[in-house]
């Protein structure tokens, strides 16, 4: 090959690419190309570019065999015995290789050639629709009818007497009990909202408050507890008597 | 001119939106007459399959309107009536005439207003007078058009309330999904 | 006639996706020639603005080819797609259904996630199953869309394989550069 190719790696897409080139470039038919030709012609390439050894594992592959496939090549055939493919065989199926690429190729070259829909040619910008959906009606099934009617009934059936939820509103005198229990256990000023009870609804929790609340005063009446309150609206806090 | 007409067709047939001349204009070759090119590409299509058509300010391609007429298909996409809402059709149907209260108790639960406007706007249901109990609410019948859609000759061709009430042989079919 | 071309002319233009004849059969007026009606309205058509063209099945208006460059300023027109994803095409194109290592196969290096995700979005491709082999790969193959954009009446419309082995009209590098 008399041409000097000044090709670089990064124009390819693999070696499979780069070899369809060089192949391309000795301008026969790739069934008739120069192995041995187009195997250098690799290497050089190969030889020449300071390949990034990270990216260069398939190109360093593609070269390693296509070193050894010359090798075989240029043998005289009785020496080399045992091969489980022969060297010939290989270039077959390289070439069938290549040649299945190029045919992919300019399968490629021909789609990109045609007048493509939306850059070349244009279809209509707002099509028109001639139907138009009537969601107005209903769907009159006698059976669905039917079913309702009874899963109506039935649920009625099954439907027990209503029994409204039994408030359990806390009293003034379990808020004092809950007080008297804790508050001496307690050191120093407690706030006396952390002497609520647990849990329920919105009113169940207002009652409690409440009882809580006059539960404190009636204790700090009584002498049993101090209570404070360092602003308006701030939290009401609570100490016992005995302890302090 | 033929080469600015064959453009302004293109751009007119091509564009999402109607086309302004002033956009037309910009596209066509030097030194063309944008009203003259229009008023062309009219002549062309009158009379037509397809018609050019000024709407809101630019032009547009438009199915003739004798053709639109005749093209257009009503594609029928009927909805299933929610579960509310069939109950208390089925309610109703047995029941009449009777008052949103009564077809609350039977169903247990209470009933949405957009339910009984539902069948309302359907005309399968329709006021049939008040109840003369206080408040005097509005009862409800079922209508001619309600015996239609259900493919039934008169109210008697339901089948009878104690044949569906007895649980042994109810259907045990699924309800519908509420939708 | 007259009367069956402005249908057949309203029903083409209108629609978005490619008429076949037999949709066309049934709009026609009673006895009407459907091939006949299709050739007039592509000898009307000729050399305008706006051209009949068979595509994906159908018959479908479109631009001129020649327009293209000057709608182009007006219309916003998508990027064509990079080499390697045309190639993954090309081969999807003429090995369908096939797997995503066969086109890594064919083409010797691995298919970039970018190329493939070009494609779907386009709507050039879709998935066709899959493979029973190890690890269930997808299959791969093209769709109306593909025949619509690159306005092909149907898939045999492709050149033969052995008419792309052919070294005469040898393409060579670059095959398209980036717009």
């Amino acid at each position: 090959m008399s041409e000097t190719l000044t090709l670089h790696l990064e124009g390819f897409d693999g070696p499979l690419d780069l070899l369809l080139e060089l192949a391309r470039s000795q301008k026969v038919d790739i069934a008739r190309i120069s192995i041995l030709a187009l195997v250098d012609q690799y290497l050089a390439v190969i030889a020449r570019e300071e390949v990034r050894l990270e990216l260069a594992a398939d190109w360093l592959v593609m070269a390693a065999w296509l070193a050894w496939l010359k090798s075989r090549l240029l043998l005289p055939p009785e020496e080399v015995v045992g091969e489980e493919e022969d060297a010939e065989a290989q270039v077959a199926r390289l070439t069938e290789r290549l040649a299945a690429l190029e045919a992919m190729r300019r399968a490629a070259l021909w789609l990109n050639r045609r007048p493509w829909l939306g850059n070349d040619v244009f279809a209509r910008g707002a099509p028109e629709s001639f139907s138009t959906i009537d969601r107005s009606g209903v769907i009159a099934d006698l059976p669905a009818l039917l079913q309702a009617y009874v899963a109506a009934r039935r649920r009625a059936q099954a439907r027990r007497p209503y029994r409204p939820n039994q408030r359990r509103l806390w009293t003034v005198q379990e808020a004092i009990a809950r007080l008297q229990a804790m508050v001496g256990k307690l050191p120093s000023w407690q706030v006396l909202s952390r002497f609520l009870p647990e849990g329920g609804d919105p009113v169940e929790r207002r009652a409690a408050v409440a009882a809580t609340l006059i539960a404190g005063l009636e204790m700090a009446r009584g002498g049993m507890v101090e209570l404070r309150q360092d602003a308006a609206w701030g939290p009401i806090e609570v100490r016992g008597l005995a302890n302090g | 001119m033929d080469e600015a007409l064959r453009i302004a067709e293109a751009l007119v047939f091509a564009s999402e939106k109607p086309v302004t001349r002033d956009q037309m204009a910009g596209l066509l070759p030097e030194g063309s007459d944008v009203d003259a090119v229009v008023d062309a590409l009219a002549a062309r299509y009158a009379g037509r399959g397809v018609e050019l058509a000024e709407v809101g300010g630019g032009i547009v391609f438009r199915t003739a309107p004798d053709l639109a007429a005749r093209l257009t298909k009503v594609i029928e996409a009927p909805r299933r009536l929610p579960r509310a809402a069939m109950e208390a059709l089925a309610i109703i149907a047995y029941h009449q005439p009777c008052t949103r209260g009564e077809i609350e108790e039977i169903r247990g639960t209470p009933l949405s207003q957009s339910s009984l406007e539902a069948l309302l706007e359907l005309g399968l249901i329709a006021p049939r007078g008040r109840r003369e109990t206080p408040g005097r609410p509005a009862l409800w019948g079922t209508t001619p058009a309600f015996l239609e859609k259900f493919a039934l000759r008169q109210l008697s061709d339901l089948p009878k309330r104690e044949e569906l009430a007895s649980t042994e042989t109810a259907p045990t079919l699924p309800l519908n999904a509420p939708s």
